[in-house]
């Protein structure tokens, strides 16, 4: 081993990699409904689940998922969590943040990392604690102007 | 994505380079990669980065096998005892092979052209890779017959020095 | 230890594909369950490779590639590196007998992803091989320069691969590059990192390859042809550059372990075709040469004397190769799957002309060969 | 089941911070430890498993090429398996496929991670797609949203859990400072914990594992040469994984099939039918405290919905009826990659005797756990002291 006196020394730097994702048929699908204020599932022949976001292919059957429907924008809060730390890339303006899945009225799935929980003040962690339950009734809130995209839903309300 | 750049581009104050895809005709995502990071050089490349800072080229030798490597290592790669005797090697070496980069790639180190080589220093029973500049290669023709006649290079400093690989600016051919 | 065989194999074409990653994944592994009659969950195990640099910008592969690659809920793992490591990953369960069936699947939509060489540059050191720009075209053109030098081969002999590999890959449905280039359109190619020119690189390509392995009664069952896992060998280099001998790699030391568990022991005479995995085409002449298929220095004249064209007493790459098609990542897989067809009588417009008993696929990735990996299949 | 196969050696770096070192000679002092524990030398070895979390976490792709010469590997084949968090896991099961196969006789496996080199959360949110699943939060998100989910599920009161969560971090701790390769070595009470600062609701600090620097080797072989070069080898009695689909929403995360399914498998290989009683330590994989009480679920080691009445009991605390993570597991010490594998690792000293002073008395038989992905991924290996 080498002197051990120096004290560590450590070099900063950055990667940066560029990348670019196909949609494809089926997202692509998803998010022109969003445009429309649609939320749409695909719906398996095999299992018959209705899942959402859309899917090209039941994950468990293996069977393409070719019908397509659309589905209700009110729905149960099934788990959530409060965001209250920051990370690279993550600037303290962007918290708190409530992430939330929601099973959606008649889908056989809750959604992924892409709901949100919003509509009042957040901030008030108090309040939220008092808002926000499992079990709770939410409904889509959309943006007036949409661009197919997951933005498109602006945050998911509670209503009851 | 465009807050993380600018996050970054203060932070350690780079130039950023565009990267554009060809023009795909079905929807895409944008989806770039940008994190940050903090590499621990350890004792080993510290000295020899320290070593650089001073115009010395730092190595270590194998108290089993006797081989000196550079840049120095904390280990030796075949016999894997530590290596702990410190030697400065001669500047000057001969150069094993190179190639001239003449082409763009995204996150290049440098403008090409530039000539990438491995150097065998002498005394040392491995070569060191590192640039091979000094004279004009606009013209890659006159690159090559000019490479084939050069054997010896030497080691040129940067004037400014961080300590790091840099602090060596090139090898010039002797 | 049990025998393995390999049952049947699918693949992608290599050309840019606007399907999204889990949508072209899905094609080739539904397509060999379908042509096997099997179900996804009646295969015993999945065995993924894919690699987080080359995989659209998601990290931890294996959570977005788990549905398409058929593997919910069933024994399953990923190889981070080249996907000849995967199938040789799918014959161990096999081997011991706790499995029956195994499904190997490699993949990557190259269209996403910038340059390999910027992706390459990130395997190299922070310190000292980055900063100096090494990356895998870099390292291979220093490589080149050597071989030249050392051995005498011509930029001419080097420049005879390319117009053999991508003449084959007319032939090939799958492959990604089809144009019919003469030797002197590859030597007048620009010369972008010299000794190196343009067509003398390989592609960045799309490919799924998917595989389905089973023990030899189920494999027997399920194919009237199966075709056999015989050996396998693998080695890894030093990593610095300046601490190697450049033209001296571990093939050696890996085809040595192939041929040894394989009962290989000439293997110019015993191996009927041979698919190398050439991302830089000098290479395919060096591998050829560490493979023991000529003598060292003779790769140059390896590809002179015409037998490793199509037509020859030893063809390499009749499928056009990695120069015709660079899916990263799934390349090694490719090259199994591309012998496989071979010993199958399967390989359709590029099959060989003699009958094929004994075929060889190798992979390689790391800068000049720092992994090689080596893999002979039987009839 | 192929050939028998046993641990033969382990060797841990000393984890935490670690700027002192260089990544390569980080991963050399976990790999120099495990050759002097097994008494072996290089010849011996026939192969090398090597496995970390992405490239993207330290920036450095492919990272198996970069430590080459730390591993030892140097003209051997090596294979490189990751599979996100539970990637020690999967790293020895390679291993041990590799030696039950045939085709080896000794591997050595090799996982790592240098956390301080990177931002782990912000390499983390890389794991999804740039379209469909956005929400800020990192792992600590995914996890505490199955924390809650598993709650809600079976009704537990906040209350409840959360004292629950505070004794499994307080008794990981307290492992901890019995470890003295542990990274966190503070002590504790339940009050410190249930009052910390909220993280990810109702995660709060105490209940998430640090970022760590740390490697970790562990020798794998046939019983034959086990037998030749070990005087008291950890045997492979079994093993089990399974991943579920991408979409976190797509399966009930309460009742965590992949836990229940690998676990169930490897029960199964090693003739367990009460794990509970059978078992003698858990080595769980815990980054969470509310995530170990539903582990403890899904691993059959209690029933559902009743982790928090048998954490409160005291069932799994020093001196219970199944002591978890004496080691201090991952709340301690967290360097990703390498997490997996230190479990196997602490399974196989403490059936060997060698677990020092957080060995639990007369352990013959431990559990060793991780979990990754998307909460999508379960490894699970079981060692014994017995062939």
């Amino acid at each position: 081993m080498a002197e051990q006196k120096e004290k560590p020394r450590k070099v900063a730097s950055m990667g940066m990699v560029p990348y670019e994702m196909a949609l494809g048929p089926t997202w692509t699908r998803f998010f022109e409904g969003f445009k429309e204020k649609k939320i749409l599932g695909t719906k398996c022949r095999k299992c018959g689940r209705i899942l959402v976001p859309a899917r090209p292919f039941c994950p468990r059957c293996f069977e393409p998922m070719e019908e397509w429907v659309e589905v209700a924008q009110e729905g149960t809060v099934v788990t959530w969590s409060y965001v209250n730390y920051t990370y690279f890339g993550v600037t303290p303006d962007m918290i708190p943040v409530i992430g939330a899945t929601i099973k959606l009225d008649g889908v056989d799935c809750g959604t992924g990392m892409w709901t949100q929980i919003g509509g009042f003040d957040i901030k008030d962690f108090e309040l939220v604690t008092k808002k926000v339950k499992v079990g709770a009734k939410v409904r889509a809130v959309w943006r007036r102007k949409r661009q197919g995209n997951f933005r498109d839903i602006d945050y998911w309300k509670i209503i009851e | 994505m465009a807050e993380k750049y600018k996050l970054l581009k203060d932070a350690i104050r780079l130039e950023i380079e565009d990267f554009t895809f060809p023009k795909k005709e079905y929807r895409t995502a944008r989806h770039d990669t940008v994190l940050p990071y903090n590499w621990a050089l350890g004792p080993t490349w510290i000295r020899f980065f320290d070593g650089l800072k001073e115009e010395k080229i730092l190595g270590t030798r194998c108290k089993k096998c006797n081989k000196v490597l550079v840049p120095a290592r904390t280990f030796c790669p075949i016999c894997y005892e530590d290596m702990e005797e410190w030697v400065e090697l001669p500047q000057e070496g001969n150069v094993e092979t190179w190639c001239l980069v003449n082409y763009k790639y995204y996150g290049q180190v440098k403008k090409p052209p530039y000539i990438i080589a491995q150097i065998r220093l002498d005394k040392a029973d491995c070569s060191l890779t590192h640039f091979i500049g000094g004279f004009s290669l606009s013209d890659l023709g006159k690159v090559r017959n000019k490479m084939k006649t050069v054997s010896r290079v030497k080691a040129v400093w940067s004037k400014e020095k961080h300590g790091d690989i840099y602090d060596i600016a090139y090898f010039k051919p002797v | 230890m049990q025998k393995v065989g390999i049952v049947e194999v699918a693949q992608s074409a290599g050309t840019e594909s606007p399907l999204s990653l889990m949508e072209f994944t899905y094609k080739p592994v539904k397509e060999v369950l379908d042509k096997v009659g099997l179900k996804r969950d009646e295969v015993d195990m999945y065995i993924l490779a894919s690699t987080d640099v080359f995989h659209s910008g998601m990290s931890c592969a294996n959570a977005f590639d788990w549905d398409a690659s058929g593997a919910f809920m069933k024994p399953a793992s990923r190889e981070e590196g080249d996907a000849i490591t995967a199938f040789v990953y799918g014959c161990m369960p096999i081997m011991e007998g706790r499995y029956d069936t195994v499904l190997v699947v490699g993949l990557i939509k190259g269209s996403e992803n910038p340059e390999n060489d910027t992706l390459t540059s990130f395997v190299a050191d922070p310190f000292y091989s980055r900063p100096v720009g090494i990356q895998e075209t870099t390292a291979a053109a220093m490589q080149m320069r050597l071989y030249l030098q050392r051995y005498g081969i011509t930029e001419e002999q080097c420049a005879k691969v390319v117009a053999k590999n991508l003449g084959n890959a007319l032939f090939n449905p799958y492959a990604h590059i089809k144009k019919r280039v003469s030797v002197d359109d590859v030597l007048n190619s620009e010369r972008i990192c010299d000794p190196l020119k343009a067509l003398e690189c390989a592609p960045k390509s799309e490919g799924v390859c998917a595989m389905l392995l089973a023990s030899e009664e189920k494999a027997k069952k399920l194919t009237d042809k199966p075709v056999w896992f015989k050996g396998w060998g693998s080695s890894m280099d030093t990593f610095y550059l300046g601490d190697r001998d450049l033209l001296d790699t571990q093939l050696k030391t890996a085809a040595a372990s192939a041929y040894k568990m394989a009962g290989v022991s000439n293997p110019r005479k015993e191996i009927d075709v041979a698919e190398i995995c050439e991302p830089y085409a000098f290479q395919e002449l060096l591998w050829c040469e560490q493979l023991g298929l000529c003598a060292q220095g003779q790769g140059g004249k390896l590809v002179d004397s015409g037998v490793t064209q199509i037509t020859g007493d030893l063809p390499v790459n009749p499928s056009g190769g990695v120069l015709a098609m660079n899916p990263y990542v799934a390349r090694g897989l490719y090259r199994v799957a591309e012998a496989t067809l071979q010993i199958k009588g399967k390989a359709g417009e590029h099959q060989v002309d003699g009958k094929v008993n004994t075929a060889l696929a190798h992979s390689t990735y790391g800068f000049c060969g720092q992994w090689q990996g080596v893999v002979i299949l039987g009839g | 089941m192929g050939r028998a196969v046993a641990v033969i050696g382990t060797g841990q770096t000393k984890h935490g911070r670690r700027d002192d070192l260089s990544y390569p000679d980080l991963v050399r002092e976990a790999v120099k430890k495990v050759f002097e524990d097994a008494g072996i030398t290089l010849k011996d070895v026939d192969g090398v498993v090597y496995g970390s979390m992405p490239s993207m976490m330290e920036g450095v792709a492919y990272n198996h090429f970069y430590f080459a010469d730390a591993l030892r590997v140097v003209g051997k084949p090596l294979l490189r398996t990751e599979t996100c968090g539970s990637t020690g896991q999967s790293v020895a099961h390679t291993a041990i496929h590799w030696v039950a196969s045939g085709m080896a006789d000794v591997v050595l496996a090799v996982a790592s991670e240098k956390e301080h080199e990177g931002d782990a959360q912000a390499t983390m949110m890389t794991i999804l797609e740039p379209f469909l699943q956005v929400v800020i939060g990192g792992a600590p998100l995914a996890f505490s949203l199955q924390s809650r989910e598993w709650m809600g599920y079976y009704h537990i009161d906040d209350d409840k859990a959360r004292e629950a969560a505070s004794i499994v971090s307080v008794d990981s701790h307290n492992g901890g400072l019995a470890n003295p390769f542990a990274h966190i070595r503070v002590q504790l009470t339940k009050e410190d914990v249930s009052t910390a600062p909220i993280i990810t609701y109702p995660v709060r600090l105490y209940d998430v594992c640090p970022v760590s620097d740390g490697a970790c080797a562990v020798i794998f072989a046939s019983e034959e040469k086990a037998k030749k070069i070990c005087k008291k080898p950890a045997w492979v009695k079994g093993m089990g994984f399974r991943g579920e689909e991408y979409f976190i929403g797509d399966s009930n995360k309460a009742v965590w099939q992949s836990t229940i399914e690998a676990s169930k498998e490897a029960y199964k290989e090693a003739g367990i039918t009460n794990p509970l009683k059978e078992l003698d330590v858990a080595e769980v994989y815990n980054p969470f405290s509310y995530q170990e009480l539903m582990f403890l679920e899904c691993l059959g080691l209690c029933p559902p919905g009743e982790a928090p009445d048998y954490v409160i009991k005291g069932t799994f605390s020093p001196g219970g009826e199944l002591p978890c993570d004496p080691s201090g597991g991952v709340l301690c010490t967290n360097p990703i990659g390498a997490a997996g594998l230190i479990r196997v690792a602490e399974a196989a000293l403490q059936v060997t005797g060698k677990a020092g002073e957080h060995q639990v008395e007369g352990a013959k038989l431990a559990l060793s756990h991780a979990m990754g992905g998307a909460e999508q991924f379960n490894g699970i290996t079981i060692l014994g002291s017995e062939l």
